[in-house]
């Protein structure tokens, strides 16, 4: 007496086929969405005031530290008061409703709530200061922003991702002076500028654990 | 309960069994209705399943503090209860394994039990590593899982890692040989079966075992190759359960004779807890003529042979630690047999140590009670061996002044009492569902014994 | 396995019941004699004797285990050497980025885990398990196999099969409930 | 830190007057929560191309804003900390501070290097007090007769009242000791307007005893001002000199550098309890309160004072021998008596000292800078009694709870018809107050004070007031129509007239930016003893009795009670009986035997039909025939921490026995007490941990530290990692120098946001200290010796932790740190098990949870606040490394030795720590790790631990030694 049909068997392969491919597609898909540069990259929050980083990093060619005045001293970079704003704005299309709320924060003493885009977890501590000051651009973590019109996050900042270049600092140094021109070409290697630099200038990033994690 | 007169050389199935009856008494107690005791008991264990279940949550949503760990004693029931279950699930598999390679043929009415109960010690032993860490919910990164978020691997030098290895290849090992075995006698309950529903859902798990002289031989090899490797893998699994403490450098866990130790420890304690389910089993399914009294004697004998291990390993310890001369080592045992946790120290040379040494006599190691008693001795006593060696060796180690004590909580004892609600429930499930002795191999047995 | 009868079609063989191992052993060196090959026995136990008997080879599974155990080795050596040297070198109490001694219990855990898991779907895929339909399940006795009787089957191994024949074969050596089993 | 930190410090007094600036502050409140509300609109439409199991993902990133200031703060960069010079004053004495704030919040208390009183260290209490500046308990709002009010309302009340108050006949203040020039100058004003009007200055730790002893042995009450650094003989007769008799650490210090083996001073101690300074005696002798008089008494005739040579054949050897050694260093020894004897033994010691030519050398005489004492309070009670007193205003001070119990305070204010209290806690003295006002903070306000040697220096605000506070100054500026209101005017305006002229605005920048006036402290008085008074005191001699007798001294936590709502302090066990949350009555394990009482044993102490319930606890070492116990505990009224921890013994304490008491019964009542320590083994087990030797020893074998260990023959199975590149750090603990005070115990939790996790989780022993103050008794146990050792980790190059972790989460950084990352931990605690110093600590609970917003304020942002179920240890203050490392990159120069300072060693004022590069030859920590006397904590273990230790030595008379030793 059969207990099972032939079909049984038949099926039985089918779905355990499928089972398995279902399986092994769900771990590659899970390990591909979960990656940060799927997560991560890609994030651009509508700002409560419409700043151009285009317009005035790019076409008017302002230097990054006008307004982040922190760079080169703190770990952060610093979002400048309104005041920063005012010291053009204030002559410059002063009555521009595009900039009604920096004149408000300005008046008020209110401070405008800009949304963070470039967020890292509060167990790791990164230090704008000791980059900028070995030389490297703010091109290497916050890619275009001349080119960007709202900002958005292009690199992972994932661990890993901090480790690729920590392991290989070389094609991402340029001399301190010329951190803030993000269209900087060098004229040769950049990784033979780069090896220079760390060989003169003593660079040596640190790959352990509490050099960023305290 | 009826008395079985042994003659000198006591059979392993008794005289006049026939295949038939190996059958339908095995397979017969799992398609009886189920009994009402049955039910008493599976609603006792499953309430205390319920209650491992509460703890497990309630610790992980509150911390570790719930249990009575602290520093110094950073580990206490919790690995405490993860090497006495392991160690009780080292017995199914040397039965299976190295009795096989070795020929015992005695083996055979027990194997399947002594395998259904390793694998329970060890899906009981394995909640405690996973959940004694203060963050389970990022316990996968103890598995070598590729990440481009860290970019961070397991340390491989590490007890741990070697345990977490260790621990899931012998669970699955212990798995695959276990089903292996069961193919055979699942093929035969499908056959048996009454309701369809049985029939499809042993059907299913038989995988469409025929009984070919073909499938034979492939099954026996396979069966063969699994014994072959499960020998040094039960071996290689206590070994490396004792690396935890003989890697590190704690006197007390610091030492060289801690595999060795750990083996029979392990076996002494899986055949106790094997000795302890198979005589309420037997009394209570009747199976006194395919667990006869043969068995339970050898059983009784490994016990005796191991508790004496296990006695040689504590005295050798303390040897160790007078003639090394170092006074860490010498204060650690001095503190075991006579500091504030020297109670659970005597209870465990008692239990391990002179309760098997009834086993010297033949009336004592043929009677049911003695053995059943004795059997739940070892078991209160190995798991007081590894609360010894684990809170008496943290509690007071180099620095007085970092000294401390290690005070259970509620939730220690009731998520121990928890776990043996899970193992029992486990238990039960498999034999009111599962053959409980392997019906193939006893058959193979007996034909063998006709034939020769 | 026997894919041969599923080409032929109609007939996948003759089988009969035997009471006992003795009787079996008698039956197929029996028809071993009398010329036929491709015979299989169906029994609830591996019966001593009986694969000699039938002239099966000894299983080749031993040779899988190996391969995967070396591999399963090799693999762990590589995956420690590589994430502890190579990967990310962490300073691990002052000991060396790699050596072998500690990669020794890692890699023999792999090694076992994969010899048996080579032991144990090996012996699957030769047996061609699961299958959950087959044409001997048909015989009326078959059930029994697994407790405690015997089936002999003689296999349709090709045009010269006559089942008839084997049927008559097979009641000459005492067999029972002799069937002809369609192959589909 | 000293020169290259001084930039930074900057004056807030232009900032502080800005309203922008003040909003700024007031920001600082947490009104704008996260805000969960706004678009995510390029995340949506990441997620909505993609699979539902992206979707999961998305919840991780929750919006996140960053509000910068409208207007720029001049100098401030966010993320750069400030450093401000201020003044923290305790019992009217300032000890100079140096605030370091993170975007407007104080979060870290240094000591001043440029202050005397501190010379750059800090104690507990000034460590642990920016702690109580974020206490969620602290008053809040002006009460009325319970109800809440406004200054408002208060000031328009006070304006019509005091026009009533005529010449101020019914109007008394009270108030702790006053030693700020300013305020001082306030009350001035104050009684000059209301002439008869009174006003008590009363510390229930006052020190009025030593400037009584003055005046009854040079007829004029003055301070004694001590040199210890000059004292190659120092005699402590019950004076806790280096623990809480000493505010401010520079006697530590002071006595800590003669503590080295080139010119070693010796100290012999007499005490009652086992204090700090009886910890760190070459020579201990126990006593009752009232025999340490007889000590004084008997010095006085041995040296002959008063032509009275009257030596004792009976006289035990060692008060001979003392006298021998006092006399072979005249001018260069030192005696002192602690302020719970009477002004007749400080009195005679004062004689000794004038005496043996140490008047002017060792110690020196100036005016108090503050007058306290209990009469005050007497008369007030008598004067409230006849209804004298309509206004009672109590400025900062607690004597409802606090105040001698015979002058019972409570009914005392329930017979006044207005009571005014200011104060930074609703406290028993506000309960019972017509009005509360709250006072702030020292960080909140403006202030100045002095030292004990007279220094002025201003006290600066780093915060506005969180819970609208004000000062004393302000509160008697309005009660007194003082022409300035705000104290930043009182105090401005008060040193600007000091000055005078064109420099004052100069000096006034100076003093902010120096944290302290140069050229202020107190003149020495030339002084002369009068015998023949004197002589009279010598011939006391108070009827010997058996009776128990009563010690109460400063608790080192709470110390007299102000400081019971600061878990910080709460939790940091005390250094002798390493008790936390908790006082006990200690006694001698003789003591108990013969009352039959055990430790944990609630007794009844009974005195004068007083009568309180306290546990007991035995303490080797104390004193037969005697209990002493500590104040400040068993407040009813300070918040949520201190409410009902321990108990109180102020009812016990009457005007006449602020020191002590006699007469004491004590009952046995059957109950037992749960008393809670960090630390439960006592001994070292013949273990050689600690070790020390004598002076000779040391002299006759150097390397006496290393023998213990032997010869180690390390044979390594692999090639160990090289450290010879680069930095590597390591650290010295002086042993010699440690006196075991706990600075560094607070510095370390103020530093690295180490959690408080209470007494339930301290009894089951998950303290969270990262660094621990290991105390050994050693020898007798009726009279044993006390042994320290700091532990933290010690960051062993063979760290047995880092092996056995299975996911890599703490292991070595080039620089020889052993690093934990908290983010990668998932909290086996194997690196706990194997670490064989117990120096790791786990969070076993969620340590940080329920913590107020204002709770939070006190975290360092550059250390990670780690979350339940992780290991975290001391780090060597990676941070700190981290930071100077930048610093000197950026100034494109390499680090200098001394550049780093950790936490604790920062703050030490014994200066036991340093700290440095082992690579560095010339640095100092490898000079010192070249030491004879330097070893590795279970060296055998061969860890090769980062930290070692410089054995410690004693010096005992050898007189002495040869008799102890046969």
């Amino acid at each position: 007496m059969q207990l099972f049909e032939k079909q049984v068997d038949r099926y039985f392969r089918i779905f355990f086929l499928l089972f398995l491919l279902v399986l092994l597609g769900g771990i590659t898909l899970f390990a591909f969405v979960s990656r940060p540069q799927y997560t991560e990259v890609g994030y651009s929050p509508i700002q409560p005031v419409a700043y151009s980083h285009k317009l005035h990093a790019g076409n008017l060619g302002m230097d990054c530290r006008y307004c982040h005045i922190g760079v080169e001293q703190s770990a952060h970079a610093g979002i400048p008061p309104s005041e920063v704003c005012m010291n053009c704005h204030a002559r410059v299309k002063k009555d521009s409703p595009r900039l009604a709320k920096i004149r408000e924060s300005y008046e008020t003493g209110q401070p405008v709530n800009w949304v963070r885009i470039h967020r890292l977890p509060d167990y790791v501590h990164f230090n704008h200061r000791a980059h900028v000051l070995a030389g490297v651009s703010c091109v290497s973590c916050h890619g275009r922003v001349d080119q960007m019109v709202e900002v958005r996050q292009v690199q992972p900042l994932s661990m890993a991702w901090c480790l690729d270049c920590h392991r290989n600092p070389a094609p991402s140094l340029r001399p301190p002076e010329l951190v803030t021109r993000l269209d900087w070409q060098p004229d040769r290697d950049p990784t033979e500028i780069g090896r220079e630099l760390m060989a003169r200038r003593g660079i040596k990033p640190p790959t352990n654990c509490s050099a960023c994690h305290r | 309960m009826a008395t079985v007169s042994q003659p000198a050389e006591s059979p392993l199935v008794l005289e006049g069994v026939t295949l038939t009856q190996v059958t339908s008494t095995v397979a017969g107690v799992v398609e009886r209705r189920t009994p009402r005791a049955w039910w008493f008991a599976f609603a006792f264990t499953g309430s205390l399943t319920l209650v491992l279940l509460a703890m497990l949550t309630y610790l992980v949503t509150t911390g570790i503090g719930v249990w009575g760990n602290n520093s110094p004693v950073g580990w206490a029931f919790d690995i405490t209860n993860f090497v006495f279950w392991i160690g009780i699930g080292h017995a199914g598999t040397l039965i299976s394994a190295i009795l096989y390679l070795f020929r015992q043929r005695w083996r055979t009415s027990i194997n399947r039990f002594a395998e259904a109960m390793t694998l329970f010690a060890v899906a009981c032993a394995a909640i405690f590593p996973a959940f004694h860490v203060g963050r389970p919910w990022r316990a996968y990164w103890l598995f070598p899982i590729p990440n481009e978020w860290s970019g961070m691997w397991p340390n491989f030098r590490s007890p741990l890692i070697w345990d977490v290895f260790a621990v899931s290849t012998y669970g699955t090992v212990s798995f695959l040989f276990w089903y292996l075995g069961l193919i055979p006698d699942l093929a035969t309950m499908r056959d048996r079966a009454q309701t369809h529903a049985r029939r499809v859902i042993y059907g299913l798990l038989s995988l469409g075992w025929r009984g070919s002289a073909r499938h034979w031989n492939h099954y026996e090899m396979a069966y063969l190759l699994l014994a072959g490797l499960s020998t040094p893998l039960v071996l290689s699994v206590h070994s490396i359960v004792s690396f935890d403490f003989a890697v590190s450098l704690l006197p007390g866990w610091h030492a060289t004779i801690f595999p060795p130790y750990f083996v029979a420890g392990a076996i002494f304690s899986g055949f106790a807890m094997v000795v302890t389910l198979m005589v309420i089993a037997r009394w209570f399914f009747g199976l006194h003529h395919l667990v006869t009294m043969k068995h339970l004697e050898n059983m009784n004998k490994v016990m005796l042979a191991t508790g004496l291990i296990v006695g040689y390993a504590y005295a050798v310890e303390f040897f160790i630690a007078w003639y090394s001369g170092n006074p860490f080592e010498r204060f650690a045992f001095v503190n075991r047999a006579l500091g504030p946790y020297s109670w659970a120290y005597w209870t465990m040379v008692a239990c391990n140590v002179l309760a098997p040494q009834l086993f010297w006599f033949r009336r004592f190691r043929t009677s049911v009670p003695v053995m059943f008693v004795v059997s739940l001795l070892v078991n209160v006593g190995m798991w007081f061996e590894r609360f010894v060696i684990i809170v008496t060796s943290l509690h007071r180690d180099f620095l007085p002044a970092a000294w401390g004590m290690f005070r259970p909580t509620w939730v220690d004892l009731l998520t121990l009492a928890g776990s043996f609600g899970l193992f029992l429930t486990l238990f039960l499930l498999f034999v009111r569902f599962l053959p409980m002795i392997s019906m193939s191999e006893v058959k193979a047995m007996m034909a063998s014994r006709e034939g020769a | 396995m026997s894919q041969s009868t599923e080409r032929i079609g109609g007939i996948y063989g003759v089988a009969a019941e035997f009471e006992d191992a003795e009787e079996l052993l008698a039956a197929v060196r029996a028809l071993r004699e009398r010329g036929y090959r491709k015979l299989d026995v169906l029994s609830p136990f591996p019966v001593h004797g009986l694969a000699e008997a039938l002239g099966i080879r000894r299983s080749p599974l031993g040779w899988a285990a190996l391969v995967a155990g070396v591999t399963g080795a090799s693999a762990a050596f590589l995956l420690q050497w590589w994430t502890g040297a190579v990967s990310y070198p962490l300073v691990v109490g002052g000991k060396p980025f790699f050596a072998v001694e500690p990669s020794v219990p890692v890699a023999f855990e792999l090694a076992v885990l994969l010899a048996s898991f080579a032991a144990v779907l090996g012996m699957l895929a030769l047996n061609g398990l699961p299958r959950f339909h087959h044409p001997v399940f048909a015989h009326p006795r078959y059930p029994a196999v697994t407790d405690d009787r015997f089936v002999l089957v003689v296999e349709n191994d090709g045009e010269r099969f006559d089942a008839v024949q084997a049927s008559e074969a097979l009641r000459a050596t005492g067999g029972e409930h002799i069937q002809v089993l369609e192959a589909e | 830190m000293s020169e290259h930190a001084r930039k930074y410090w900057r004056s807030l007094s232009e900032a502080a007057g800005d309203p922008e600036f003040r909003r700024w502050l007031e920001r600082e409140f947490p009104e704008h929560a996260s805000e969960w509300v706004g678009s995510r609109r390029a995340l949506l439409k990441l997620m909505a191309a993609s699979f539902g199991l992206a979707g999961l993902t998305a919840c991780r990133r929750p919006e996140e804003r960053i509000l910068p200031f409208s207007k720029g703060v001049e100098g401030y960069v966010p993320g750069r900390p400030l450093y401000y010079a201020s003044i923290m004053t305790l019992g009217g004495l300032s000890t100079g501070v140096l605030v370091e704030t993170h975007e407007g919040r104080p979060t870290k208390i240094e000591g001043n290097p440029e202050h005397p009183a501190s010379r750059g260290a800090a104690t507990a209490f000034v460590q642990a007090s920016v702690l109580s500046l974020y206490d969620p308990d602290r008053s809040r709002a002006v009460l009325r007769v319970g109800r809440r009010s406004s200054w408002e309302e208060f000031e328009a009340f006070i304006a019509s009242h005091m026009k009533a108050a005529g010449k101020g006949e019914g109007l008394r203040v009270v108030s702790g000791a006053i030693g700020s020039p300013s305020l001082a100058d306030l009350r001035a004003f104050l009684l000059e307007r209301f002439p008869a009007a009174r006003w008590i200055e009363y510390e229930p730790l006052g020190r009025e005893a030593e400037a009584a002893g003055a005046e009854l042995a040079f007829g004029r009450p003055l301070q004694p001002q001590y040199r210890f650094d000059q004292a190659d003989v120092i005699v402590s007769l019950d004076a806790d000199f280096l623990g809480l008799d000493c505010l401010a650490p520079v006697w530590i210090r002071q006595y800590a550098e003669r503590r080295r083996a080139d010119s070693m001073n010796r100290l012999y101690v007499v005490e009652t309890g086992y204090s700090l300074t009886g910890a760190n005696a070459d020579h201990r002798w126990r006593a009752r309160p009232s025999e340490v008089g007889e000590v004084a008494r008997y010095l006085s005739r041995q040296l002959g004072l008063g032509g009275l040579k009257a030596p004792d054949p009976g006289a035990p050897k060692w008060l001979t021998a003392i006298v021998r050694d006092l006399e072979r260093h005249r001018g260069r020894c030192l005696v002192l008596a602690g302020p719970r004897q009477p002004a007749s033994v400080h009195a005679l010691v004062h004689w000794i000292n004038y005496e043996l030519g140490n008047a002017g050398r060792t110690v020196y005489y100036t005016e108090p800078v503050v007058r306290t004492g209990a009469e005050g309070l007497q008369r007030l009670a008598e004067e409230a009694e006849a209804g004298e007193v309509k206004t009672l205003v109590i400025l900062g001070a607690n004597p409802v709870y606090n105040a001698p119990a015979d002058v019972a305070f409570a009914d005392l204010m329930r017979r006044v018809p207005l009571t005014i209290h200011l104060g930074q806690e609703p406290d028993e003295t506000a309960a019972l107050a017509t009005w509360h006002l709250p006072e702030a903070h020292y960080l909140e306000s403006w202030g100045d004070g002095r030292a004990a040697d007279g220094t002025a220096a201003i006290q600066q605000p780093t915060i506005a007031p969180l819970f609208g506070g004000r000062t004393a100054a302000e509160v008697i500026a309005l009660l007194a129509d003082y022409p300035q209101r705000r104290s930043y005017d009182i105090v401005r305006q008060y040193w600007l007239r000091q000055w005078k002229g064109r420099e004052a605005e100069r000096a006034w920048a100076q003093a902010l930016h120096d944290g302290v006036i140069s050229g202020t402290e107190f003149r020495a008085v030339a002084v002369s003893p009068d015998p023949r008074r004197l002589q009279a005191l010598l011939a006391q001699a108070p009827g010997k009795s058996e009776d128990l007798e009563l010690q109460f001294h400063p608790s080192s936590s709470t110390y007299d009670g102000r400081f019971a709502n600061n878990g910080w302090l709460q939790e940091a066990p005390d250094p002798i009986t390493k008790l936390t949350w908790d006082n006990a009555a200690c006694m001698s394990p003789a003591t108990a035997r013969s009352l039959r009482v055990e430790s944990g044993d609630v007794v009844e102490l009974e005195a004068g039909g007083r009568r309180i319930a306290a546990p007991v606890w035995i303490l080797p070492g104390h004193a037969d025939g005697a209990v002493s116990i500590a104040l400040g505990y068993g407040r009813t009224r300070c918040g949520r921490v201190g409410n009902r921890v321990g108990h109180n013994p102020y009812p016990l304490r009457t005007l006449n026995t602020q020191g002590f008491l006699r007469g004491l019964q004590v009952r046995k009542t059957g109950r037992r007490y749960p008393l809670v320590t960090t630390q439960e083994h006592h001994s070292m087990e013949g273990r050689p941990l600690v070790r020390e030797a004598t002076l000779e020893e040391f002299r006759a074998q150097p390397d006496f530290a290393r023998k213990p260990d032997g010869k180690v023959d390390a044979f390594s199975l692999f090639r160990e990692h090289s450290y010879s590149q680069g930095h590597q750090w390591g650290m010295v603990v002086d042993l010699n120098a440690c006196i075991g005070c706990n600075a560094c115990v607070l510095a370390c939790q103020a530093e690295n946001n180490i959690p408080i996790v209470g007494k339930d989780q301290v009894r089951r022993g998950r303290e969270m200290h990262w660094i621990r103050l290991d105390r050994y008794f050693v020898g007798e146990p009726d009279d044993p010796q006390i042994a320290w050792q700091p532990v933290a980790c010690q960051h062993c190059e063979l760290a047995p932790c880092e092996t056995v972790c299975p996911v890599a989460a703490t292991n070595h950084s080039p620089e020889g740190l052993n690093d934990m990352a908290y983010n990668r931990c998932i909290g086996t605690r194997y690196c706990a098990n194997n670490c064989p110093y117990k120096v790791r600590r786990f969070n076993f609970l969620d340590y940080h949870k329920g913590l107020q917003e204002v709770e939070k304020m006190v975290y360092n942002p550059d250390v990670t606040v780690r979350m339940r179920g992780v290991m975290e240890k001391c780090t060597y203050c990676v941070q700190r490394i981290e930071e100077k490392k930048v610093q000197a990159k950026a100034e494109g120069r390499p680090l200098r030795d001394g550049e780093i300072l950790t936490a604790c060693q920062q703050t030490c004022p014994a200066q036991a720590i340093v700290f440095g590069d082992v690579n560095d030859p010339d640095s100092r920590v490898s000079r010192l790790k070249r030491d004879p006397r330097n070893y590795s904590l279970l060296a055998s273990l061969n860890t090769r631990p980062r930290t070692s230790y410089l054995a410690r030595l004693r010096n005992p008379n050898p007189e002495l030694a040869a008799e102890e030793g046969s």
